[in-house]
C-alpha cells in the first residue's frame, strides 16, 4: 500500500480541491478539513512506513514523462525531506482548522489544498523538472491568498513576492538546463533526475558558475540578505494563513533546495562559496535581527524574525557536516512550527484588534492570560530556548559551522542575543504594562478554535525539543550519505578537507548503542 | 538511588506543572501547597542521595534518554550525582523549600499567586537540572532553564514598567554571556568529541594550553553573566524587582551561583590553565570590592542585599580562581543559607512597610518586628563572617586561601571588602530596626509576618548558624572530586593574628555602621546634604554610571542603529534597488510607447529605418571582410 | 552602342517619371507619370530581350492596374492639391540616401558569378514567347495556378470590400433591419 | 522548335499538391453554393469548412506516413518540396484553423460571417500557407505569401468597424512594402547564384564558398526585413498591436499563430544554410533581433491597459524568442521552435477565444477599449470559471509550469544551453519574467480587484455557445496536460525534422 | 561602352530607393500605393536583366509572378481604400491613428 503513496500524498489535495469546487460554500471548511486530515493522516502513515535506518531515498516512484528530454516525474522521500512533507500536510490541516471567518472561504480553502498540492510535489520530487514545476507552481496559490485577502497593499506585495521569486528561479532553470547538458554531454542521455547528477562530477569552474545559478534562485526563495525585501511585504500583506504557510513551509524551500542541490552536485563549489554565504547568512542573522527590533508591527518583527532564522539554517547547511546539516534541517522544521505559530498567535490578535501595531495593545497579558501564555512559550522558542524545538536545530546548525570557522559562528551566534532583544522587547510592549485603550480591555481570550490550531503546535514544540530523536535520527542518516556523497565528490583539496568523510562514525556508533 | 534522583529531579516540575494547571484560575492556595510540598520531597529525596554519598562515596549516573544524535555528536540527558552536585542539590532543595513556604504566606494577596508557584517551581527544575547534569548541553538546559525563570519572575509584576525592563535586561545580558558559554561548548565539542564532563576532561589533558584557554575563557564569559560579574553585573540590582522570595531564591541562593558552580564543576579544566584562573580570582576580587562600595550609599534594601551578593559571587569567584574549589563551593552554601535569610527578613519588612524599601523611611521597627529583626541580624552576622557563624568558616578560608598563594593584592582588597560587608550590612539593619521610628510620620503601620513565614526562616537560620561547623566533613567528601587544596598558613602566630585581627576589622565596622545610623538625627535624605552632592556619592549611588553608560552608548545606539537599518538601509537602499530596477522598466515602457505613435507613415519610416540600418550593417561588415580577407 | 544610348534614355526617363510620382502634389499627375514610368519599363523588358514580360507589363499594368487606379481616383476629388504634412523631411530623405548609396555602392561592383547553371537556358532561335510558355506551364505551373487562387482571392476580396454594403455594419443592425436589408435584395434580384 | 516535354504522371507526385488542393476546393464549393443559396446559416459553411480542413488533416497524416518511410518528397517539377518541416507546419497550420474557425459560431451576430466569402477566404489562406511552407522555390513562397496575406487583410477588414479597417490598411500597406523588401531580396540571391531554389542558392553560395558575401548579406538584410515584418521582429513589428486590437479577438489570435509559422518555416529554409556555413553577421543580427524583439516588447506590453493589445505584445515577444531557435540553428533548437509553436498554439487559441467570449458588439463606453484590464476586475467573483480560464492560459503564458508553454521554453532555452549560447539564455530567462508582470496584472484584475462592469457576469460571455466552450475546453486541456503529448510530439517533431535536414 | 548587368541593378536600385521615399514621404494612401508599384516594377528590370545576362528565363518567370502579385495587391488595396474613404471620407494617413501606444 505503500507504493504510491507519494503520489497519493501529491495529488489526493488536488483532486480534492478540484471537487471541492462543486461543494456547497456553507459546508466546505468541513470538507476542507477533512480533506486535510485525511491528508495529514496519509503524511503520518508515510512516516511510519518509513524506514529510519535507512539513509537513500524510499517510496519512490518513477513515470516517464519525456523521455526524450530526460524528464520524468520521480518521487521520492528520505530523511531530509520527510518531515517537511509532513509539517506541510500539518499546517495546511492547523490552516484550515483555524480559519476564521474569511469572505470567499471557498477560494480560500480550494487554494490551500492546491498549496498543499505543490508543497507536497517540492519535497518530494526527485526531478529537477518535476522539483521546478512545483516549486513555481507553489507561487500561484499564494499569489492568490496574498493578493485577494491580503492588507491595503496586497497587490503590490503580492506581484513583488511572485516577480522576485519567478526571477530567481528562471535563473535557477538555466542553470538546471545546464546541469541537465552536461550531465548529456557525459553521459549521452538527457536526464533531469537528482539521484543522477549525483553522480556526475563536474569541473570547478562550471561548478561555481552552476552554483552561482542555482543559488540566486535559492537565496531569494530563503530569502537571503539583500533578496529579502519581498519578504516584509508579503508577510505584512498576507492574510494570516498565508503568513503561515509562507513561514513554515514555502520559504524552507530554498533551503531544502541547498541541501538537495547545491551541496551534493557542487561541492567544491559550495566549499569555494562556503565563506561568502556565511558572511551573508551572518549579515541576514544580525542585520535582519536589528530591523526586527525597529519594527512597530508584530508581524514584521515575526517577518522579519524568520529571515533572521533562516540566516542560521543557511549556515548550518554550509557547514558541510552532518551536525550542522542535520541541525539545519532540524531547524527548518522547527522554525516552520515556531514561526508558523507566531503567525497563527498573530492573526488571533489582528482579529480581535484589526491592527498589528504594538503600540495599539500593552497589557495584553492580563486580559488575555491564555494567549500570553502561549505566545511566551512560542516566543522563548523563537528565541531558542534550550528544550524547544529551535534550540536543537540552532545549537546543531552553529555547532556545526564551529567546526569551520569560529569567528564567523561567535558573530552568527549573536543571534541568540538579538533575538532576544527584539522578541522580548515585542513581547514586552503588547503584554506587560498596564492595559491602556479602552478597546484593549474585554478582548477574549482565544478561543477554542485557535487553541486547536496553537495547542499541537505547543506541544511539538516542547516534545522535539526534549526528545528530537524521532525526527532527528531519519533526517541523521540522510545526512550522513549526503555528506559522504559530497566527500567523495569532492575534487579540490580544499573541499575534501573541509568536507568531512563519515565512514570513520562505525566505530563511534556501536560504542554507543548500548 | 536512581528512584531518588528522579524524585529529587523531577518533584519540581511536578510541582510546577501542578500550579501551572491553576495558571489562569484565580488563587487556590493548593498551588502553593503541593508544590512546596512537592519540593520537600525533592528535598527528602535529596538528602537520601547526600547520605549515600556521604557513605559509599561513589557518585550515582543515570542516563535517562537521548537527547541529541547526529554525526558524532551524542547528547544524552544524563544525570550524576556527585559530591559537588549533591552539595548543590541541597543548597537548592533546602533554600527553595523553605521560600516556597515563605512565599505561601508572602504571596498571598497577590492575584497571580498561583502563576508565580508555577514559575517558582519550574525554577527549582531548571537549577536542578543545570546542578546534576552529567554534560555540558545538560547544564546549558539548565543555565537558560533559570534564564527564563528568572525572566518571569523579574518581570512577574508585568504591570510595572520598571520590573519588565529589568526582566528584559537580565535575559538579554544574560544571554551575551550565554554566547560565550555556547562558544566554550562548541570548542569543547571539536576538541574533545564530547560533551559528557568526564570524558571531555580527560580529553583535555592532552590538549594545548592554547586552546584550553580559550575554551576556559569562554565558559567563564557564561559564568559571569549568570553570576552577574562586572561588566554583565547590572542585571542583578535591577532584578529587584521581582518578588522578594525570588529574589532570595534566585538572585541569592542559587540561580546567581550557577557560574560558581560551573567553574568549580570545570575545575579540572582550571587547574589546568592558572593564569585564567588567575584572572577569574582577580575579577572575583574587584567585583567583590565593586559591588561593596556601591552597597555602602543604596537606598534600597533589597539592591543593598543585592550588591553584597555579587561582593559575595566575588568572593567565591576569588577562591574558585585560585584554585580552591571546595572552599568556594563551600562559602557559596553558606551564604546561600544566610543571604536567603536576608533577603526573606527583607521581604517581612517590605511586607510590614506597604513594599517601601527605603531604609531611611523606616527605623525602630525591631519593636514590631523582633523575629526579622533577630533572623536579620543573625544572617548579617554571618555574613559579616563573624564567629562562629558560617560566614566566619567560609570567608576566612578564602582569605587563607589568597593569602598561602601569596596574592597578597587579592588578599588586601577581600580583606577591606569584608570590613565594607560588615558596614553596609549594619548599616542597614541599624537603619531597619534600631533608631527612630521615621515611618509612623509617612503613614506606615508595619506589622509582624506571619507565625509560619517565621517558622519557615528558621532552618535556613540554623544552616546559617551552624553550617560553619560542618566544614571539616565537607572537606572530607568533596575531596574525593575536587582538588585537595588545603591552606596552611605556615606559622600559628600568623594564622591567629590573621584571624582575630580580621574579626576585630570587623566589628569595628559594625561598631561605626551602629554609631552612624542609629543616631537620632539621621533624616529621610533630601538630596540636599553635603554628602549626597560629592563626588563620590554620586558616583557609588549612580552604581559609577555603568548603567548610564550602558544606556547612552549601547542602547540607545542599538536602538537607533535598528531605525537606521530599516527605514534606510532595508526600505530605502536594497529594497529601493528593487523597486528601482522595475521601476526603471516600467518606465522605459512608459516613455517609450510614444514611438507607436498608431501613424501609418511612422511605421513605414521604422520599418525602412530598420532596413537601412540592417544595410549599414551589412555594408561594413563586406567591406571589414573584402578588405582584410584580402 | 544604341543599346547604351536607350538604356540611358529610358533610366532618365523612368527615374524622372517615377520622381514625379513621389513627389508631385497633383494625384492626376501622379497617376499619368506612374502609366508613363511602367511603359518605359517595358522597353527596358523589350531591350532585354524579355519580349512577353513586356507585353504583359503594358496590358497589365497600364492596362489593368492603371486603369484600375484611375476608377479608384474617381471617387476622390482630385483636382485639389494632395497636402502632406511632414513630420522630420530629414529622416525621409536621410534614409533614402543612405540606403540607395548604400545598395549602389555594392550593387555597383561587379558580380563575381561562377558555378551559375542556367536552370531553364534562352535557347536562340525561340520566341521569347513560346519560350516562356514552356517554362511557364511546365517548372512553373504551380505557381500559376497559385497566382489563378491568389487573383480570385484578390477579387473576391475586392467585391467584399467594395461592393458588399460595408458601410453598413451588420454586427450592430437588430434581426428586423437586417431582414429589411435582405428582402430588398431578393427583390432587386427577381425584378 | 523546342523539344516536345515528356512528363510522366509518377513523376509529378501530385499527391504532394493534394493537401492544399482540399482547402482550395472547399472554398470554391463554399463560394458556389452561395451563388445558387444565399443567406444560408454560417454554421453550414463553418461545419463545410471544418470538414474539408479535416480532410486536408487526414491527407496530411498519408504525406507524413510517406515522408517517414521515403524521406523528402519533391513534386511537380520539384517545385513542391514536402519534407518534415513541410509536414509539420501544416499540421499546426491546418490542426490550428480547425480550432480557429469554430470561433465564428458565437452567440451574437458578427458582420463578416454573415458572408460566405469570409469562410472562402479563410480556406483559401490556409491553402496559401500551406504552399508557402511546402516549397523551397522562392516565386512560390512568394505568390503562397501574398494568397493567403491578401486573403488575410480582407478577414481583418471584414470585421467591419473603423478600427479594423484602419487595421487592416495598416497591414496592408506595410505588408506592400514587405512584398518590395522580398522580391528586392529574392533578386540579388537570383544575380547572386542563377536560382531562386533555395537549396540551389545554398548549393551556388557553398560552391563559391562565399565569395561575395557583401551581396549576400544584401540578400539576407532585404529578406530578414520582409520576414522581420511577417514575424513581428522589432522594428518591423509595429503593425502587430494595432492590428491586433483592429481585428477581432478571434482572427488576432489566429494571425499570432498561423502566418507566423508559415514565416518561420521560410526562414528557417532561408537561413539555417547561412547559419550553419558560419556567416557571423547574420548570426549577430539575429542575436540582435532576438533580444531586441523580446526585450521591447516585453517593456512595451508592461504599460498597456488593454488586454488584447497586451497579447499582441506578448505575441511578439514570444516570436522573438522563438526567433532565437533559428538562430540557434541546432537540431533540438528547430524542434524547439515547433514544439513551442504548437503549445503556444494552444494557449494563445484559450486566451484570444476567452476574449472573444467576453467581446461585446459594442465597445463599452466606460472602458475605453473593447478588452481593458478594467473590464476584467473582479471576474472571479461575477464569474469563476471564466477567471479561472483566463487566469489559466495567462499562467500558461507566463511560463509557469506545468502548463503547455513552460514545455517549449524549457526546451527551447535548452537548446540554448546546448549551444552555448549562455548569455542567451539567461536573457530569455529574464525576459519571462519581465514578461510575468504583464500577465500577472491580468491575474491581478481578475482575482484581487473589485468588479466596475456589474456584478452580472453575464457581461463576460455574451458570446458564448457550445462550440466556442469546447474550443476553450480543448485548450484549457492543451494547456493543462501538455505534459501528457509532449513527448510524442517532441519525438515526432524532432524525427521529422532531423530527417529534413534541419 | 557595354551596357552591363551592374547597370541594371544600379538602375533598379536607384528605383527602388525612390520608390522608399515614396513609401516614406506619401500621405496619401492612393499616392503610398503608387509608391509600393514602384518598388515592384523596379526589381522586375533587374529580373528581367539578370535573366538576360544569365540567359535563363526564371528571372522573367519571376517578374511575371511579381506582376500578378502587384495586380492582385491593387485590387485589394483600392477595395480598401475605398471602403476606408466612404467611412471617413478621407485617405489621409494621418487620420489613421486611433490605436497607438
Amino acid at each position: 500500500m505503500f507504493d504510491h503513496i507519494l503520489s497519493i500524498l501529491i495529488f489526493f489535495p488536488a483532486l480534492a480541491a478540484l471537487f471541492g469546487v462543486v461543494v456547497d460554500k456553507d459546508s466546505i471548511r468541513a470538507y476542507g478539513l477533512s480533506v486535510a486530515v485525511v491528508e495529514f493522516a496519509l503524511s503520518l502513515m508515510l512516516w511510519f512506513g518509513f524506514d529510519a535506518s535507512v539513509s537513500g531515498m524510499q517510496f519512490m516512484e518513477q513515470v516517464s514523462l519525456i523521455p526524450a528530454f530526460g524528464v520524468n516525474y520521480i518521487v521520492g522521500v528520505d530523511g531530509i525531506s520527510l518531515f517537511i512533507i509532513v509539517l506541510a500536510a500539518f499546517f495546511t490541516m492547523i490552516g484550515i482548522a483555524s480559519l476564521t471567518d474569511t469572505k470567499n472561504v471557498k477560494n480560500m480553502i480550494i487554494t490551500l489544498l492546491m498549496l498543499q498540492m505543490t508543497m507536497a510535489g517540492v519535497f518530494a520530487a526527485l526531478d529537477a523538472i518535476l522539483f521546478y514545476v512545483f516549486w513555481e507552481l507553489s507561487l500561484v496559490p499564494m499569489l492568490y491568498i496574498i493578493g485577494a485577502w491580503g492588507g491595503p497593499l496586497r497587490v503590490y506585495a503580492s506581484i513583488k513576492f511572485f516577480l522576485y521569486t519567478f526571477t530567481g528561479s528562471l535563473v535557477m532553470l538555466v542553470g538546471m538546463l545546464f546541469m541537465a547538458y552536461f550531465y548529456f554531454q557525459a553521459t549521452g542521455v538527457w536526464s533531469f533526475a537528482i539521484l543522477d547528477w549525483y553522480r556526475l562530477i563536474l569541473p570547478q569552474s562550471y561548478q561555481l558558475w552552476l552554483f552561482a545559478a542555482f543559488f540566486m534562485g535559492f537565496a531569494i526563495k530563503v530569502p537571503m540578505f539583500p533578496f529579502h525585501t519581498w519578504l516584509p511585504y508579503a508577510h505584512g500583506q498576507a492574510p494570516t494563513i498565508g503568513s503561515v504557510m509562507l513561514a513554515a513551509i514555502l520559504l524552507k524551500m530554498g533551503t531544502y533546495a541547498f541541501i538537495r542541490f547545491s551541496l551534493p552536485l557542487f561541492p567544491d563549489a559550495s566549499v569555494f562559496f562556503m565563506f561568502p554565504v556565511a558572511i551573508i547568512a551572518v549579515i541576514m542573522i544580525i542585520y535582519t535581527a536589528m530591523v526586527a527590533y525597529a519594527q512597530e508591527d508584530v508581524k514584521q518583527v515575526v517577518a522579519y524574525s524568520s529571515v533572521s532564522h533562516m540566516g542560521v539554517i543557511v549556515l548550518g547547511t554550509f557547514a558541510m557536516n552532518v551536525e550542522g546539516i542535520s541541525g539545519s534541517i532540524f531547524l527548518m522544521i522547527a522554525h516552520g512550527v515556531v514561526s508558523g505559530a507566531l503567525f497563527l498567535l498573530v492573526g488571533v490578535i489582528y482579529d480581535r484588534r484589526h491592527t498589528k501595531m504594538m503600540d495599539q495593545f500593552g497589557g495584553l497579558a492580563s486580559v488575555m492570560p491564555r494567549y500570553a501564555t502561549i505566545f511566551g512559550l512560542m516566543l522563548m522558542a523563537s528565541v531558542g530556548l534550550p528544550l524547544t524545538i529551535n534550540f536543537v536545530g540552532e545549537f546543531l546548525s552553529l555547532l556545526g559551522f564551529y567546526e569551520q570557522s569560529h569567528i564567523i559562528t561567535l558573530l552568527a551566534g549573536i543571534a541568540i542575543i538579538v533575538g532576544a532583544i527584539y522578541m522580548l522587547s515585542a513581547y514586552k510592549k503588547m503584554f506587560f504594562g498596564e492595559v491602556t485603550r479602552e478597546e484593549n480591555k474585554n478582548l477574549p481570550d482565544v478561543n477554542k478554535r485557535e487553541l486547536l490550531a496553537l495547542i499541537p503546535l505547543a506541544i511539538i514544540t516542547v516534545w522535539l525539543g526534549i526528545y528530537p530523536k524521532p525526527v532527528l535520527e531519519p533526517i541523521n542518516n540522510s545526512v550522513e550519505a549526503v555528506v559522504q556523497l559530497m566527500h567523495d565528490k569532492a575534487i579540490t583539496p580544499e573541499a575534501k578537507s573541509a568536507i568531512p568523510s563519515v565512514i570513520k562514525k562505525d566505530e563511534t556508533s556501536t560504542q554507543e548503542a548500548h | 538511588m536512581e528512584l531518588f534522583l528522579y524524585t529529587a529531579l523531577f518533584a519540581p516540575f511536578v510541582g510546577s506543572l501542578f500550579a501551572a494547571i491553576f495558571g489562569a484560575s484565580p488563587k487556590t492556595i493548593i498551588a502553593g501547597i503541593i508544590p512546596s510540598i512537592l519540593l520537600g520531597v525533592s528535598l527528602l529525596s535529596s538528602t537520601v542521595l547526600l547520605v549515600h554519598v556521604l557513605s559509599t562515596g561513589e557518585a550515582v549516573h543515570v542516563e535517562m534518554m537521548t537527547w541529541m544524535h547526529t554525526g558524532n555528536l551524542y547528547i544524552p540527558f544524563g544525570f550524576l550525582v556527585d559530591q559537588v552536585s549533591v552539595t548543590m542539590m541541597m543548597v537548592v532543595t533546602v533554600v527553595s523549600t523553605v521560600v516556597h513556604v515563605y512565599a505561601i504566606g508572602y504571596m498571598s494577596h497577590d492575584k497571580a499567586f498561583n502563576r508565580f508557584f508555577a514559575w517558582l517551581s519550574a525554577f527549582v527544575f531548571s537549577m536542578m537540572i543545570l546542578v546534576m547534569s552529567d554534560n555540558f548541553a545538560g547544564l546549558f538546559i539548565g543555565w537558560e532553564g533559570v534564564g527564563v525563570c528568572s525572566w518571569a519572575l523579574i518581570g512577574f509584576w508585568y504591570h510595572k514598567e520598571s520590573a519588565t525592563w529589568a526582566a528584559n535586561e537580565a535575559f538579554i545580558m544574560n544571554r551575551i554571556a550565554d554566547l560565550g558559554m555556547l562558544i566554550g561548548i562548541f570548542l569543547v565539542y571539536w576538541n574533545t568529541g564530547t560533551l559528557q564532563y568526564h570524558e571531555a576532561f580527560e580529553a583535555m589533558k592532552h590538549l594545548d594550553t592554547g586552546i584550553l584557554t580559550t575554551i576556559g575563557i569562554f565558559l567563564f564569559i557564561g559564568a559571569m553573566g549568570k553570576s552577574a560579574q562586572f561588566p554583565l553585573h547590572t542585571w542583578l540590582a535591577d532584578a529587584m524587582e521581582g518578588p522578594t522570595p525570588v529574589s532570595a531564591l534566585i538572585h541569592a541562593a542559587t540561580m546567581v551561583t550557577a557560574g560558581v558552580y560551573l567553574v568549580v564543576r570545570s575545575n579540572e579544566l582550571y587547574s589546568l590553565i592558572p593564569n585564567v584562573g588567575l584572572f577569574i580570582a582577580s575579577l572575583g576580587a574587584f567585583v567583590a570590592v565593586f559591588a561593596a562600595t556601591m552597597a555602602l550609599v543604596n537606598r534600597d534594601i533589597k539592591r543593598v542585599i543585592a550588591y553584597s551578593t555579587l561582593s559575595q559571587l566575588g568572593y567565591m569567584f576569588a577562591a574558585a580562581g585560585l584554585g580552591a574549589y571546595w572552599v568556594a563551593l563551600f562559602h557559596l552554601m553558606a551564604h546561600a543559607f544566610f543571604k536567603a535569610l536576608l533577603f526573606l527578613g527583607g521581604g517581612n519588612v517590605m511586607h510590614a512597610m506597604s513594599d517601601e524599601l527605603d531604609p531611611f523611611k523606616m527605623g525602630g521597627l525591631g519593636k514590631t518586628m523582633k523575629a526579622t529583626m533577630i533572623l536579620m541580624t543573625l544572617a548579617s552576622v554571618a555574613l559579616a563572617g563573624l564567629f562562629p557563624l558560617a560566614g566566619f568558616f567560609s570567608k576566612d578560608m578564602i582569605l587563607e586561601a589568597a593569602f598561602s598563594e601569596h596574592h597578597f593584592i587579592i588578599y588586601t582588597v577581600l580583606l577591606f571588602t569584608a570590613g565594607l560587608t560588615a558596614f553596609y550590612s549594619f548599616r542597614i539593619i541599624a537603619l531597619i530596626f534600631h533608631g527612630e521610628d521615621r515611618h509612623t510620620a509617612l503613614g506606615f503601620h508595619p506589622h509582624e509576618a506571619y507565625p509560619f513565614m517565621i517558622k519557615a526562616m528558621i532552618p535556613l537560620a540554623i544552616l546559617a548558624a551552624i553550617a560553619g561547623f560542618a566544614r571539616p566533613y565537607y572537606f572530607d567528601m568533596v575531596i574525593a572530586v575536587l582538588p585537595e587544596t588545603e591552606y596552611h598558613i605556615h606559622s600559628a602566630m600568623t594564622y591567629w593574628t590573621m584571624t582575630i585581627g580580621t574579626q576585630l576589622f570587623v566589628i569595628a565596622a559594625i561598631y561605626f555602621a551602629y554609631k552612624k545610623y542609629m543616631s537620632s538625627d539621621i533624616k529621610v535624605p533630601d538630596g540636599t546634604s553635603e554628602m549626597e552632592n560629592s563626588f563620590k556619592y554620586k558616583l557609588l549611588i549612580n552604581q559609577y554610571y555603568i548603567p548610564y553608560f550602558y544606556e547612552e552608548f549601547l542602547v540607545k545606539p542599538y536602538r537607533a542603529l535598528s531605525r537606521v537599518f530599516w527605514k534606510d538601509i532595508d526600505m530605502k537602499i536594497v529594497d529601493g534597488t528593487v523597486d528601482g530596477i522595475a521601476n526603471i522598466i516600467y518606465n522605459t515602457g512608459e516613455n517609450t510607447r510614444g514611438m507607436q505613435s498608431g501613424n501609418l507613415s511612422t511605421m513605414l519610416k521604422w520599418m525602412v529605418a530598420g532596413l537601412v540600418i540592417l544595410l549599414s550593417l551589412a555594408v561594413i561588415f563586406g567591406l571589414t571582410v573584402k578588405y582584410s580577407g584580402v | 552602342m544604341f543599346e547604351a544610348i536607350a538604356f540611358y534614355l529610358f533610366a532618365f526617363l523612368t527615374i524622372s517619371m517615377f520622381y514625379i510620382v513621389v513627389t508631385t502634389q497633383q494625384a492626376l499627375y501622379a497617376l499619368t507619370a506612374l502609366a508613363a514610368g511602367m511603359i518605359f519599363i517595358s522597353a527596358f523588358f523589350f531591350i532585354l530581350g524579355a519580349d512577353f514580360l513586356g507585353a504583359v507589363q503594358i496590358i497589365v499594368y497600364t492596362g489593368a492596374v492603371m486603369a484600375l487606379y484611375a476608377f479608384g481616383m474617381m471617387f476622390f476629388d482630385t483636382t485639389r492639391d494632395v497636402k502632406e504634412k511632414q513630420g522630420n523631411k530629414f529622416i525621409i530623405v536621410g534614409l533614402s540616401t543612405l540606403s540607395a548609396v548604400l545598395v549602389v555602392l555594392i550593387v555597383s561592383a561587379p558580380i563575381v558569378s561562377d558555378n551559375i547553371v542556367a536552370l531553364y537556358p534562352v535557347v536562340d532561335g525561340i520566341g521569347n514567347t513560346q519560350e516562356v510558355g514552356v517554362v511557364l506551364f511546365t517548372k512553373y505551373l504551380i505557381p500559376f495556378e497559385v497566382a489563378a487562387v491568389m487573383l480570385l482571392v484578390a477579387m473576391v476580396a475586392g467585391i467584399v470590400l467594395a461592393g458588399k454594403k460595408m458601410d453598413l455594419s451588420l454586427t450592430l443592425m437588430n434581426d428586423a433591419e437586417i431582414r429589411e436589408l435582405n428582402e430588398e435584395k431578393n427583390k432587386k434580384e427577381l425584378s | 522548335m523546342l523539344a516536345p516535354v515528356n512528363v510522366s504522371m509518377e513523376s509529378l507526385n501530385l499527391m504532394t499538391l493534394a493537401p492544399m488542393l482540399i482547402p482550395i476546393v472547399g472554398a470554391l464549393l463554399i463560394l458556389v453554393i452561395d451563388l445558387f443559396k444565399s443567406n444560408l446559416d454560417k454554421s453550414l459553411y463553418v461545419m463545410l469548412s471544418i470538414l474539408f480542413l479535416l480532410m486536408d488533416f487526414g491527407v496530411l497524416f498519408e504525406s507524413a506516413g510517406l515522408f517517414a518511410e521515403g524521406g523528402t518528397i519533391m513534386g511537380v517539377f520539384d517545385v513542391m518540396l514536402i519534407d518534415g518541416l513541410a509536414i509539420i507546419a501544416q499540421f499546426i497550420i491546418v490542426g490550428t484553423s480547425m480550432l480557429f474557425i469554430p470561433l465564428a459560431l458565437t452567440n451574437t451576430r458578427f458582420h463578416e460571417f454573415s458572408y460566405p466569402e469570409f469562410f472562402a477566404l479563410f480556406l483559401f489562406m490556409i491553402s496559401g500557407f500551406q504552399f508557402m511552407v511546402s516549397t523551397d522555390n522562392l516565386i512560390l513562397v512568394f505568390v503562397g505569401l501574398e494568397t493567403a496575406s491578401l486573403a488575410l487583410y480582407t478577414l481583418i477588414a471584414m470585421h467591419n468597424r473603423a478600427k479594423s479597417f484602419e487595421a487592416a490598411v495598416k497591414y496592408f500597406t506595410m505588408g506592400a512594402l514587405a512584398a518590395g523588401f522580398y522580391s528586392f531580396g529574392s533578386m540579388i540571391f537570383y544575380a547572386l547564384t542563377g536560382s531562386v531554389e533555395i537549396n540551389q542558392i545554398a548549393a551556388v553560395l557553398e560552391a563559391n564558398q562565399y565569395a561575395d558575401i557583401g551581396y549576400v548579406l544584401i540578400a539576407v538584410t532585404f529578406m530578414l526585413a520582409s520576414f522581420g515584418f511577417k514575424l513581428s521582429l522589432v522594428p518591423f513589428h509595429t503593425w502587430a498591436p494595432d492590428v491586433y486590437e483592429g481585428a477581432s479577438a478571434a482572427m488576432a489570435g489566429y494571425m499570432s499563430i498561423v502566418p507566423k509559422i508559415a514565416a518561420f518555416i521560410v526562414v528557417m529554409r532561408l537561413f539555417e544554410f547561412l547559419i550553419h556555413s558560419g556567416v557571423v553577421w547574420l548570426e549577430v543580427i539575429l542575436y540582435i533581433f532576438v533580444i531586441l524583439t523580446m526585450t521591447i516588447s516585453n517593456i512595451w506590453a508592461l504599460v498597456q491597459t488593454d488586454v488584447k493589445r497586451m497579447l499582441a505584445y506578448s505575441s511578439i515577444s514570444h516570436a522573438g524568442f522563438v526567433m532565437s531557435a533559428v538562430m540557434i540553428g541546432t537540431t533540438q533548437a528547430n524542434s524547439a521552435l515547433l514544439l513551442y509553436w504548437v503549445l503556444f498554439a494552444f494557449t494563445n487559441l484559450g486566451s484570444f477565444s476567452m476574449l472573444w467570449i467576453s467581446r461585446a458588439k459594442n465597445t463599452d463606453n466606460a472602458a475605453e477599449s473593447d478588452h481593458s484590464y478594467n473590464k476584467f476586475a473582479g471576474l472571479i467573483k461575477t464569474s469563476p470559471v471564466m477567471a479561472s480560464f483566463m487566469g489559466l492560459f495567462m499562467l500558461s503564458l507566463a511560463g509557469i509550469p506545468p502548463f503547455a508553454l513552460f514545455w517549449g521554453k524549457l526546451y527551447l532555452i535548452s537548446s540554448a544551453v546546448t549551444s552555448g549560447y549562455t548569455v542567451l539564455a539567461l536573457i530569455m530567462a529574464l525576459n519571462s519574467a519581465i514578461a510575468g508582470y504583464y500577465y500577472l496584472k491580468l491575474i491581478v484584475y481578475m482575482f484581487m480587484k473589485d468588479p466596475v462592469v456589474g456584478k452580472d457576469g453575464h457581461v463576460y460571455t455574451v458570446n458564448s455557445t457550445l462550440s466556442l466552450q469546447v474550443i476553450v475546453g480543448f485548450a484549457a486541456i492543451g494547456t493543462i496536460f501538455a505534459v501528457a503529448f509532449i513527448n510524442p510530439l517532441l519525438e515526432f517533431i524532432t524525427a521529422f525534422a532531423y530527417n529534413s535536414g534541419y | 561602352m557595354e551596357i552591363g548587368l551592374s547597370h541594371y541593378l544600379v538602375l533598379s536600385t536607384i528605383l527602388f530607393a525612390i520608390g522608399l521615399v515614396g513609401v516614406m514621404k506619401r500621405k496619401n494612401l492612393l499616392l503610398l500605393f503608387f509608391s509600393t508599384e514602384i518598388l515592384l516594377n523596379s526589381v522586375n528590370i533587374a529580373f528581367a536583366a539578370i535573366s538576360h545576362y544569365y540567359g535563363d528565363l526564371t528571372g522573367q518567370m519571376f517578374a511575371f509572378f511579381v506582376i500578378a502579385i502587384a495586380a492582385s495587391e491593387v485590387a485589394v488595396g483600392l477595395g480598401l481604400l475605398i471602403v476606408w474613404h466612404k467611412r471617413h471620407n478621407n485617405i489621409d494617413l494621418d487620420t489613421m491613428s486611433s490605436m497607438k501606444g
